[in-house]
């Protein structure tokens, strides 16, 4: 047993901690994610040269074969700078659903192309009506001929706007809110009968509503089997699960360091703040939550590693933990901020609002606390 | 123990509904929503309703044109204007500088700003906090020296809501540094258009423009500007804060929300059910329900006890407490309701093209709210007041 | 609108007040306690000459005629000194069954009685099975010619040891759970058939199961209508809550003084322990639920003096956070007392174990919110 | 980060398992929940069979006769172990004296004292607490006077474990009265068959025995008895402080009551339907459970980083804290499954007799549990000293 990295992981780990150190100061962040793309394409070609892009492929198609452990020592780390770039939707989602397809021809068309940088992806999954239930696809596809003809709805696609090609689940049979029946798509951002609307989410992610009239997709590009994708985005769900809490963690451990800092600085009635009792408990509880946090991401992570079998248990606890907990910290380090914790000058606003879009993607701890009861508690 | 109404109070309940009917219009409703110039003049064109009413200064003495409702009275007003969706007066004229105005002020001071404080003339707004001192209101450092007939200000103030809209500003400033820290702080009343005077925006988390700073350069304020006696102002100011963490507590906005946020709850389908038959969601519900349906008492017993003549006193900072928690957890709850769409933001598009059309305001509402539990003197001072104050540690 | 008592209930709430004072002190009330019937039979011939067992019935029926306030006023001062004479039992279920079942008969042979001191009542509707429904009940009651003869077993009757006559719920009709076909039986508690096992609870009641072979009771001894007994217990109950959460709030205001009071007196590191900011600001919140669960007390109150329309709903969320803010409250004066809070000598433990036995008493808090879910969520 | 068990650990485990299968007999199980001498000497037995197999010292040096496990072994035996219901060892000899006097104890200490602590003849009882000195450990005022060779002993000590078992006492006991507070206090082995010692019970909230004052009056204690330098006791007693802190946490038993107690809520039915189903309770099972799949991480995480040669330190705070508050919502949830009859105190009748058979059980475990955040230094102490060493506050 034991819970170190590697020294390749260690390395891996390092050069992004170095990336955001140099390159990632907060107000350069600001204008990356003011960038009309919704990032800063240069740090991106950065990203491939460091060879990040190439992490979870399989070295077949040029990638690193890593794993769960990898993704965190790397995402970890992209929490603590509050990254936009999308390496999440274009490498784990999208890149994560072509690696995981078992469809040679569309890895050897893309992946090459996302690790050298110039493809971004993105994964269209939410309907209006959908909230966090991956299997409420009311978006039809109809086959015709060797094509598929795709109508419907997709909203906040992460990465929406910049995205090259989407991939987009749409139902090929069985009702609304049924497993079986969805199949996924790699479309064409541009294809005829595509029409982006993008917008700003509170974390600075820039994203779009994609509505899909009439859009033919060859029958080539179904990623994985038809009837078939929901297994696919399970999985790969999980995956960028642990990794969006990998981040989370990254944040919480800033924030609670970044409000230390602040108390032992800040002064009120004649003392520092960070003297008072009260709010030096409080700061325990914080610093316990992160501890705590760190712990069933490891354990997670142990687990996917291991391929376990209460994998999606681990995965729930995790979700519904991240957000709890992410709560807890986001709302105590504003307080303990004070007024200053209210301005948008000062970064403790934005590692909130992250976390509290974390905690909302693919349904927040609630939701989650849900999914872990039927797991472990339905007979 | 009786909170059955009488038939009188039967009649005035009617009577207010009658007005709010009338007065409290789609329209208004719709233009208050707005930013900038478009609420500022839809809030005043409210304010001037129910001051033609006799309805806006409620606790005002008679002669200065306030309303003498009971307790009874005042309770059944403010549910009713909640329920309606009809928002507050702005407080810093109506609710804080003019009682501090008829409670300390001269003859001179009551006939110049009252009135026009009453016909929303003059947009106030308050200057207490300072970049140094936070809740810690006593060691302000803004001073103001004696130069004739003038004090010179210097100094700053931050975190001035709607400062960008004001006419005039009351603060606390230090005309004496040598004693203890409470003394030597005087109240005074500051032109907004007086030369030296900088208002600079803080761009804070809900994206919208309330705060401010409030710079003074060498400002001159006639010295019939100032409350009461030099070097007394921490006196006036503390007989107004009780009563501002009485009103921060909001418990008639809470309920309001909290139904708008079931009707809502009834029509958001998750997993093919209406979220309001998830059991967890109809605990996160009714935690916070029953919570505010105690407040809604305790508000009641404080109320009762100030008409006994007792004065809300330190028990506000529990109303302060509770009021603000129960705010934030409706503001979570309409958080975790919109979902994804709780993070979007205004762009071209609006909020109902894209999504909830609730996201945007759920999530203005949510950043906004986290001010709540710090301003007014944060909850944690609230709790050293009461642990000194009521339970004697 | 006021929330002041009366002259009459303020009188009465010190005449209790004075005798917890000078009657009631903790070893004493250990010795009541102690007592083979549980309590101490000169209190309850005290509380007779008082008037205090008159106060719920009907003035026709020799008793003082009063209302929800009253109760209020009297169990508050009864909660604490942790009065363990079964004033609940007798007077407010027994008494308060008989006082609204409309059976003029009953009443003549009982009331007086009850109001003199010399009979002592108990209702049965707790069954093994049952756990916070009222109306599972399994005991069985036949007709035969003009009598009925009932079967069955009822558990944890309070006052169930010296009540000379107990009040049984038992089955005339329809299925286990239903809410109807549900009939109450006055018995005398030595019947043939009647078999009584009694124990002590923790907060020193004494008890008893009471199993049922063959009573057989006439049927002029139905309390209220055949069939129709769970009306009456509905009712019942509802009193009986309040009066009960009214005892909690003396509890717990008096356990808020005692953690008070010993935490000024505590040295740890040299100094009062009162002066620790984390205690004080956690004694603030001990205060806060005190306060919170008093204005729902007095809500429920007037409700109830009203005849509100919603009055199920105020004594539900009165129960729940009577018991939340009570947790609360016993939790952090166990804790806040130190290892002297676990022993027997000290009388926190004590009233500790009150508040969590009235918390059980007709359904804890979890069920009580669910309770009040359906009442405000259910369309 | 890898937790797979190799094959050696698969083989250790099921060895495990199958000692536990031939020796934790329900009998013994029986026995070990009575009271008073039929507890004493089952637990005795136990831990016997436990030295027998070599298995009773899991950390001592292996000279002493301890077993030299490997964390994930630690981790495989104490998950079995507690899977299978069987109890810790009493920790007072074998976890807490024990490597105080193989850590600080010299040659004849460890010669006469840990063979005897291996084969549980003697049973060891813990003298930190005092009346006036609780979490304050350094307070303390019992007072150990020189007197030739032996030390004349004064004072008191209470809420001590098994006392009345007990046939010696380790002591902190004060030897200086000048310095800091810390400093002049001394370590002392007592045999409690000393004259001069009196044992008091103190009646607990759980209405069982295991509480006790044990008072000195003039009780000889030979210096022999001393553990390292005299003044130095402060020193020994802290390395051992973090220890008690880790194995409070109770990881292991709380996965087995927590199994357990899903287990009886599926039994239970309330409106018709097991309530396990009920989402309210599921919810709280859930938050308990995820805390406590993190808080098994985070113990593993503190071994493997004592494995690794950098010792527990003071992140077993965090481990003490979470892990009682852990224990306590498990007990609260065995209470409220019990609903009435989690009041029922044993008298005459068996609780199978009255209603349910756990509800006496739960009872105990929930009084007796308050305990926990108040011993082995109060929560609030945990939380001081994180905020001090760990966050540097």
């Amino acid at each position: 047993m034991n819970f170190n990295l590697s020294e390749e992981q260690n390395m891996l780990k390092d050069s992004v901690a170095r990336f955001v150190q140099d390159e990632y100061d907060f107000e350069t962040r600001r204008s990356n994610a003011a960038n009309p793309l919704g990032f800063n394409p240069d740090n991106w070609q950065t990203f491939a040269e460091l060879g990040w892009l190439s992490i979870p492929f399989e070295e077949a198609y040029g990638g690193f074969g890593g794993g769960p452990t990898d993704v965190m020592a790397v995402m970890e780390e992209m929490g603590k700078g509050l990254v936009v770039e999308p390496f999440v939707a274009t490498v784990l989602m999208f890149g994560g659903l072509l690696s995981k397809s078992d469809n040679p021809a569309l890895k050897d068309a893309n992946i090459e192309k996302i690790i050298d940088g110039s493809l971004q992806g993105a994964f269209a999954y939410v309907e209006r009506q959908s909230r966090f239930e991956l299997a409420d696809v009311k978006t039809q596809a109809k086959r015709d001929g060797d094509d598929f003809v795709l109508n419907g709805e997709k909203t906040v696609v992460f990465n929406g706007a910049a995205a090259n090609k989407v991939i987009v689940s749409a139902r090929t049979s069985g009702e609304q809110c049924d497993e079986a029946g969805i199949t996924l798509f790699l479309i064409d951002a541009d294809a005829p009968g595509v029409e982006r609307t993008q917008y700003r989410l509170m974390d600075g992610q820039l994203v779009a509503n994609i509505k899909l009239t009439d859009v033919r997709v060859a029958a080539s590009q179904v990623v994985g089997k038809v009837d078939e994708g929901y297994t696919l985005i399970d999985s790969v769900v999980s995956d960028v699960t642990i990794a969006l809490c990998a981040e989370a963690l990254g944040i919480m451990q800033k924030l609670n360091t970044t409000t230390i800092e602040y108390t032992k600085t800040r002064q009120q009635f004649g003392v520092a703040i960070s003297s008072f009792q009260a709010l030096q408990h409080r700061m325990v509880d914080m610093f316990m939550a992160g501890e705590q946090a760190k712990s069933i991401l490891y354990r997670a992570v142990c687990a996917a590693e291991g391929e376990a079998d209460d994998l999606a248990k681990n995965i729930a606890a995790l979700k519904v933990m991240i957000g709890r907990n992410g709560k807890l910290i986001g709302d105590e380090a504003i307080q303990l901020h004070g007024g200053m914790g209210l301005t948008d000058e000062l970064d403790v606003g934005h590692y909130v609002k992250r976390l509290m879009m974390i905690n909302t993607t693919f349904g927040d701890a609630d939701y989650q606390q849900q999914k872990f009861n039927r797991l472990a508690y339905a007979e | 123990m009786d909170i059955t109404f009488s038939a009188e109070e039967l009649a005035f309940r009617d009577q207010v509904r009658e007005f709010l009917a009338q007065n409290w219009t789609p329209d208004l409703a719709r233009r208050i929503r707005g930013e900038d110039e478009e609420f500022k003049a839809a809030q005043i064109e409210w304010q001037n309703k129910l001051n033609d009413k006799g309805w806006l200064a409620p606790g005002w003495p008679v002669e200065h044109g306030g309303v003498a409702w009971s307790v009874t009275e005042n309770f059944i007003f403010e549910t009713e204007r909640s329920l309606a969706g009809a928002p507050d007066v702005v407080p810093f004229g109506l609710k804080m500088v003019a009682p501090v105005i008829y409670g300390f002020g001269n003859e001179e001071q009551k006939q110049r700003f009252l009135p026009r404080i009453l016909k929303s003339q003059d947009w106030w707004c308050q200057g207490y906090s300072e970049p140094g001192a936070g809740s810690d209101l006593a060691a302000l450092k803004t001073k103001a020296e004696l130069d004739g007939d003038d004090y010179i200000v210097n100094g700053a103030k931050v975190w001035t809501t709607y400062a960008q809209y004001a006419d005039w500003i009351f603060c606390l400033v230090r005309t004496d540094a040598s004693g203890k820290r409470q003394d030597g702080i005087s109240f005074l009343l500051i032109d907004m258009k007086s030369p030296g005077i900088t208002v600079n925006k803080i761009s804070s988390i809900d994206d919208h423009h309330s705060l401010n700073e409030v710079v003074f350069d060498n400002v001159r304020v006639p010295v019939a500007n100032r409350i009461g006696e030099q070097d007394k102002g921490w006196t006036y100011a503390k007989a107004l804060l009780a009563h501002e963490r009485t009103s921060i507590a909001g418990v008639a906005d809470s309920k309001r929300r909290l139904r708008d946020l079931r009707k809502l709850l009834s029509e958001e389908i998750s997993g093919g059910r209406p979220l309001i038959e998830d059991v967890q969601f109809q605990n996160r519900l009714s935690n916070t329900e029953i919570e505010l349906m105690a407040l809604e008492y305790t508000e009641l017993r404080v109320l009762a006890s100030t008409a006994d003549g007792k004065g809300p006193g330190v028990e506000s900072s529990l109303l302060k407490i509770k009021g603000t928690e129960i705010q934030q957890a409706i503001q979570q709850m309409y958080m975790d309701l919109a979902g994804y769409y709780s993070g979007v933001l205004h762009g071209d598009e609006t909020a109902e093209s894209i999504g909830h059309a609730f996201g945007h305001d759920a999530r203005k509402a949510y950043m906004y709210g986290r001010a709540a539990t710090i301003y007014g003197g944060s909850n944690e001072v609230q709790k050293n007041i009461t642990a000194k104050y009521v339970l004697g540690l």
